[in-house]
């Protein structure tokens, strides 16, 4: 009986502080959102997922916009004023990234948010941000598909990804191609591409096969892939299906030597859970490589490794996020006001060097021309970059 | 006339004849106790009556009807069997009241439970019954919160709430002091004066407080039958009470 | 028909990992009652020790296998002794608790180590090749180490004398009691092995498949998928049901999406659960 | 209702002061704190959905997402497809609005299915089950693996329903032609938060739900009654699917999204934690724990990086632990028990009652 009272008293406690906090924040709200848009700084979202699944492509996305950030506001911010980052979780959870972008849009009136990673989230916040004319800067390569006037693409479409790829690979390593892909949006449209793009190049396809997303079993595939007899396998196999599936690879006994995968999705990161042994001899395509050897890209990849212990890979991900922060800066600075049109206008045309070298962003479609390379495999888990286009690669959509 | 018919049933669980060949007959109003020492089938008997268990072979008839093997909600609702259980068998966490308002006839379809609207009829009728079970001051009491002896009474409410027409209780004085045991069987005698009830107990005094026929079971097969008197004096019924269950007659 | 034999050969080994990461959810589940959403997380911390094991102190893989065993056996048996105990009969409180412990387990082990893939190596290098059909070592090694691990545990629950007594207590709980049997002891010991056969599950499959922090979500719903076609704390009946999913899905995954596959033979199984609600391989009841 | 009757607990209170302090909501809040609010309705809904089924009659459903997901996939496909084919069917090859989409266009009807999908499954895995004799932890094993095979399937399905991207861009609810402003939208949420709160209110005070606590506290003693528990399980279970699926609906002009993680296993447990916290068994509690976990939730992430999924872990880890009736039910309890204390000194009222949730206190608090 005691030991109840206890109890209820405690609990109404609680009740009352958590109600009384949920209503405090709320009441607090309208002066924050009241008080003039960011007097001694300029307010940027940063939308990434710590938590969750997702974590595994977006906490390097997220250490490399903070650096980014911390970088451009030790130089002097922008005009003089300096970015302030507000950073949300969205904890993986595509719906939870609606509530969020609405907060830092309606709530904390940032200018522009940087961020998501999978198309899922993307396309949720989407319109959120068109609806309340604001500017999303996403970072990672995509489909291409369905733009959004109001988002920045800063990373490559499959045009961009397989436009030089597809010949080399007919050209260097055979002409009868497997595709594989993940069976989502971007597996399927990325296939779909490479696929007319291959025959434009005179090669042959043997089989096409769409796994499961997050599928971890690739016996059948790869029995089916083995019947086909292809040369070259192309992948678009993302997200948590990459390393299963070249570790069955070989464990089944296909190899590089033999029957290389050509992936536009396998990056540094993987290849360390892969293993550098299951890896090697195999190919990827980026528009940049951790190896990519521009001061920028050292200088990057060397502040990012000091200031981030955290286990984490940079990689075409990372580089994406850090040269959208500083599209963004550019952006800022250019722009007169900050409302969605103006700002998204003062993108276009903008130029900014890279750690993948010089980029520029489309006048005309809101996507970014980007380098395109080729990288292999070796045997230490680092890509060798055995093809670069030296110029940079129209995104068409 | 013979209300309820036990034709040659038996029942096996796995190999093991819990019940074998037995025939018994029960006269509409009449009070049958059935005894017997543990094991002797009794429970699985009324579990036959009540649908918890479906005979092997042979048939239950009850007003003609034959019951064997149909659901326990149908002989409870069509039938008018009502149940109480060895032990105690409530609904825990709702309140004496609840308990007794829940067994109330005539409301078991889901469409009834929907027209169901509490008038003064029932909660007279109610009253009544937590009156006859001393329970009506505890009304809005949890049935968990209530004496053992408080919670056999209940189950006999909530049995005579269901109006049946037959009633069967499962050792209703188990675990009783000698004063609720008396209270008890005072209680069947009044309050099932003019049902069909059978009674399976181990309580001899008790057995002779309520008892107008008896039936002995013995390994599944019934011994003896007669009034209680008749049976006490049967030779083989103290020769089994005497081998097999001290307890029993204590 | 090269691919349906194949196919075939494939799914012995599917079945045998998925004995292997079911096997721990039902003796959990089936013994105690405790639906364990935290299972995978389990599964997850074998595959993080087999790492640390065999890629950061390089020791030979066998020693992962054992490690992984007793450190999440450990590790289960602390979390039996701190919160399953004050639980017990609760299955919504044991699952919800379970389900909370997950979500930290796995934030605990992103925050550590990070979010990204941890390399396992391969063990076993070689593979037969007899008439186009491919069979890697490592996939003959994990039947086997599937059927040892039934045999071990059939022996362990038959067997012995702490099977005997873990079969009275969940045939009789307080009667068990009343001979002297220790229940606090067997459940600790129950969870324990539960949770080092997750582990175990861990360290087998972390060659082959990822090694992250929300890797275990991937077996849970196999593993529930499981236990209810092969009924309670039926070890053989995990295996077999381990086998019959893992076959249809991966023979019939030859000719359509596997997930359809999947999709079918689950409303089978509740179609046949409606006739078999012991599950299909149970013969003895509990 | 009947002199001896007297319904009196905090339960209600509690009910009258959170529907006032939802009303006045807008007066002291941002935009963006009223559009949270309205989704903070639409789950309390879905709560209030799962509460009947698991904290009435015992039924703990581990899918209720997926009820949600299919009424909230039914109202976006019929709102994606009135204009032609959508870009993510179009992708996959498909030209033509498949039949059973365009029946969707009509509103009502649209509206209508939302329910009677989600209702028609749940009647038919209830049927399986509920029929058979699958006992407990087997249901919840069921449902569990039954979501996720959905979730599964949903994101398998790309064709139809948009794969693991979902169905975005859904536009909110409309008078004529004029979409309704955030004010406007959260006081229809709430109307129709109310009326499903009434319904539920209703249905659990009138005999049926009696009945439902019965089968929630001893099924089989129930059959013995006259009572067909599988048929009453079966009904609250389609009952319970199909408010699921109109919370489902609600969904859709508020979120403007609906993807496989609205159907699938982790929401599912969601809900169950928002009762778990706030106690089950009575509507309050289920009102309570939606709209204080969804709010922490949302405040914690703002505030702790990295750190606040282990802070809402060991939450959870905490009631669950201490406050197994949740807060509302512990609450209710130990109102419960003193006023029995008071009245029937000879009652013994300590923590071994173990009272449901606080179910009797509200149910009939008329000691």
């Amino acid at each position: 009986m005691r030991n109840t009272k206890w109890f209820t008293g405690l609990l109404v406690l609680v009740m009352a502080v958590s109600l009384l906090a949920g209503c405090g924040k709320a009441e607090k709200a309208p002066d924050a959102a009241s008080a003039p848009a960011a007097a001694e700084g300029i307010k940027i979202g940063v939308l990434y997922s710590t938590t969750g699944p997702f974590s595994i492509s977006e906490k390097p996305m997220l250490n490399a916009a903070k650096l980014a950030i911390d970088e451009i506001n030790a130089a002097g911010g922008v005009k003089g004023k300096k970015l302030i980052p507000v950073f949300e979780d969205y904890a993986s959870d595509p719906a939870k990234a609606t509530e969020k972008i609405k907060k830092l849009i309606l709530q904390d009136k940032v200018v522009a948010t940087v961020g998501t990673n999978s198309s899922a989230s993307r396309l949720a916040v989407i319109p959120d941000v068109e609806r309340n004319k604001s500017v999303l800067v996403y970072n990672t390569y995509y489909e291409g598909e369905k733009p959004s006037p109001n988002v920045i693409y800063t990373n490559s479409v499959p045009s961009q990804q397989s436009a030089d790829f597809i010949p080399w690979i007919v050209k260097n390593l055979g002409k009868k191609v497997f595709f594989v892909g993940s069976d989502y949006v971007f597996g399927v449209t990325s296939v779909k591409k490479a696929k007319a793009m291959l025959e434009k190049a005179g090669g042959q396809i043997v089989g096409e096969e769409f796994v499961p997303l997050g599928h971890t079993e690739f016996s059948s595939l790869i029995n089916k892939i083995k019947q086909a007899k292809p040369d070259v396998i192309f992948s678009a196999v993302a997200g948590d299906s990459v390393v299963p599936f070249y570790k069955q690879y070989q464990q089944y006994g296909l190899s590089a030597k033999d029957m290389p995968i050509c992936s536009i999705a396998t990056h540094e990161a993987t290849v360390k859970g892969i293993g550098a042994a299951a890896a090697a001899g195999h190919y990827s395509s980026f528009s940049y490589f951790q190896v990519v050897d521009t001061p920028e890209s050292k200088k990057f990849v060397a502040a990012y490794n000091s200031k981030f212990a955290d286990n984490t890979t940079v990689t075409n991900l990372a580089e994406g996020a850090y040269h959208g922060v500083y599209l963004l800066a550019k952006a800022l600075e250019k722009a007169e006001k900050y409302d969605g049109p103006t700002l998204i206008s003062a993108f276009k045309g903008l130029e900014v060097d890279s750690p993948q070298g010089k980029i520029k962003v489309d006048p005309t479609n809101n996507h970014t021309w980007l380098q395109s390379r080729i990288g292999k495999i070796k045997p230490d888990g680092m890509f060798e970059i055995v093809y670069s286009s030296n110029a940079l690669v129209k995104p068409e959509l | 006339m013979a209300f309820l018919e036990l034709q040659n049933v038996s029942v096996s669980f796995s190999g093991f004849l819990a019940v074998d060949q037995v025939s018994l007959t029960v006269d509409k109003g009449e009070t049958r106790v059935i005894i017997g020492p543990n094991g002797a089938g009794k429970t699985t008997i009324i579990d036959m009556i009540t649908g918890k268990t479906a005979p092997t072979s042979g048939k239950v008839l009850l007003g003609g009807a034959d019951i064997s093997g149909r659901n326990p909600h149908e002989i409870a609702g069509k039938y008018k069997v009502g149940r109480k259980f060895q032990g105690p068998n409530l609904f825990d966490y709702l309140t004496v009241y609840e308990n007794i308002e829940v067994a109330l006839a005539g409301h078991s379809s889901i469409l009834k439970t929907f027209l169901y609207r509490k008038n003064r009829a029932i909660s007279d009728e109610i009253k009544t019954i937590l009156d006859q079970i001393n329970l009506y001051g505890k009304r809005d009491v949890v049935s968990t919160s209530l004496s053992h002896g408080e919670r056999q009474w209940l189950e006999m409410g909530m049995v005579i709430a269901q109006k049946p027409q037959l009633i069967t209780l499962d050792e209703p004085t188990a675990g009783m002091t000698a004063d609720e045991t008396y209270k008890t069987g005072e209680m069947i005698k009044t309050m099932m004066k003019d049902k069909t009830v059978i009674v399976v107990e181990h309580d001899i005094d008790f057995v002779e407080q309520i008892a107008e026929t008896v039936s002995v079971l013995h390994q599944g097969k019934v011994l003896a039958e007669g009034s209680f008197a008749e049976v006490k004096r049967n030779p083989k019924v103290v020769q089994v009470y005497l081998k097999d269950d001290d307890e029993a007659v204590a | 028909m090269e691919l349906l034999i194949s196919q075939s050969i494939n799914g012995l080994s599917v079945s045998a990992m998925l004995f292997i990461t079911a096997l721990g959810l039902v003796i959990i589940f089936g013994l105690m009652d405790v639906v364990n959403m935290a299972h995978g997380e389990f599964i997850m911390i074998g595959a993080y020790v087999t790492y640390f094991v065999t890629t950061v102190f390089h020791a030979p893989f066998v020693v992962s296998m054992l490690m992984a065993f007793l450190a999440t056996a450990l590790l289960g048996a602390l979390i039996e002794l701190t919160l399953i105990r004050r639980l017990y009969g609760k299955v919504a409180e044991t699952l919800l608790a379970t389900f909370a412990l997950s979500i930290i387990l796995q934030q605990l082990v992103r925050m550590a180590f990070g979010p990204e893939d941890k390399f396992v190596g391969m063990p076993l290098e070689g593979r037969f090749n007899v008439g186009g059909i491919v069979i890697p070592h490592y996939n003959l090694f994990l039947i086997f180490v599937a059927v040892a691990i039934l045999a071990v545990t059939l022996a362990l629950f038959y067997k012995t004398p702490y099977g005997m007594q873990l079969r009275a207590v969940t045939k009789n709980r307080s009667m068990a009691q009343c001979l002297g049997v220790n229940t606090a002891r067997i459940d600790t010991l129950t969870f324990a092995c539960g949770s080092g056969l997750a582990g175990l599950a861990g360290a087998l499959i972390a060659p082959v498949k990822s090694v992250m922090p929300s890797m275990g979500s991937y077996y849970i719903v196999d593993g529930f998928l499981t236990v209810v076609l092969g009924g309670f704390a039926s070890i053989a009946g995990t295996a077999a049901s381990s086998v019959v999913i893992s076959e249809s899905v991966t023979v019939m995954a030859g000719y359509m999406s596997e997930i359809t596959a999947k999709v079918l033979v689950f409303l089978v199984i509740i179609v046949l659960i409606r006739f078999k609600p012991e599950g299909l391989f149970t013969t003895e009841k509990r | 209702m009947l002199k001896e009757v007297k319904t009196v607990g905090w339960d209600k209170t509690i009910d009258i002061l959170l529907l006032l302090f939802l009303v006045s909501f807008p007066l002291m809040t941002s935009l963006f704190r009223v559009e949270m609010m309205s989704k903070c309705i639409i789950y309390i809904v879905f709560a209030l959905s799962l509460d009947i089924l698991w904290g009435k009659a015992g039924l703990m459903n581990l899918g209720q997402a997926m009820f949600f997901g299919l009424g909230g996939y039914v109202l976006a496909l019929s709102y994606a497809t009135r204009d032609g084919v959508p870009a993510f069917m179009s992708g996959f090859g498909v030209t033509e609005v498949p039949w059973f989409m365009q029946i969707l266009h009509n509103t009502p009807v649209a509206v209508l299915l939302g329910m009677l999908i989600p209702g028609l499954v749940a009647g038919l895995l209830g049927y399986f089950i509920f029929t058979s004799k699958v006992k407990g932890v087997f249901f919840n094993i069921i449902t569990l693996s039954l979501a996720s095979l959905i979730e599964l399937f949903f994101t398998n399905q790309q064709k139809y329903t948009g794969g693991a991207n979902g169905i975005s861009g859904l536009p909110p609810l409309t008078i004529g032609e004029e979409p309704l402003s955030v004010l406007e939208h959260y006081y229809v949420m709430l109307a129709v938060g109310l009326l499903v709160y009434l319904f539920c209110r209703w249905l659990t005070n009138s005999r049926f739900g009696m009945i439902l606590r019965s089968v929630r506290e001893n099924e089989s003693r129930l059959q013995f009654l006259g009572f067909n528990p599988a048929a009453f399980k079966l009904s609250i279970f389609v009952i319970s699917g199909m408010i699921a699926g109109l919370a489902g609906m609600m969904y859709i002009p508020i979120g403007s999204f609906v993807s496989p993680t609205n159907i699938g296993v982790g929401f599912s447990t969601a809900v169950l934690v928002w009762l778990a916290v706030g106690g089950r068994g009575n509507l309050t509690g289920a009102m309570i724990g939606a709209f204080l976990v969804t709010w922490l939730e949302s405040l914690l992430s703002e505030h702790f990086e990295n750190v606040w999924l282990l802070i809402l872990g060991a939450a959870m880890l905490a009631v669950v632990m201490f406050f197994p009736k949740g807060l509302v039910g512990t609450l209710l309890d130990w109102q419960y028990c003193r006023r029995v204390d008071r009245q029937l000194g000879d009652v013994s009222c300590d923590d071994g009652l173990g009272l449901m949730d606080g179910e009797l206190a509200t149910a009939k608090g008329k000691v």
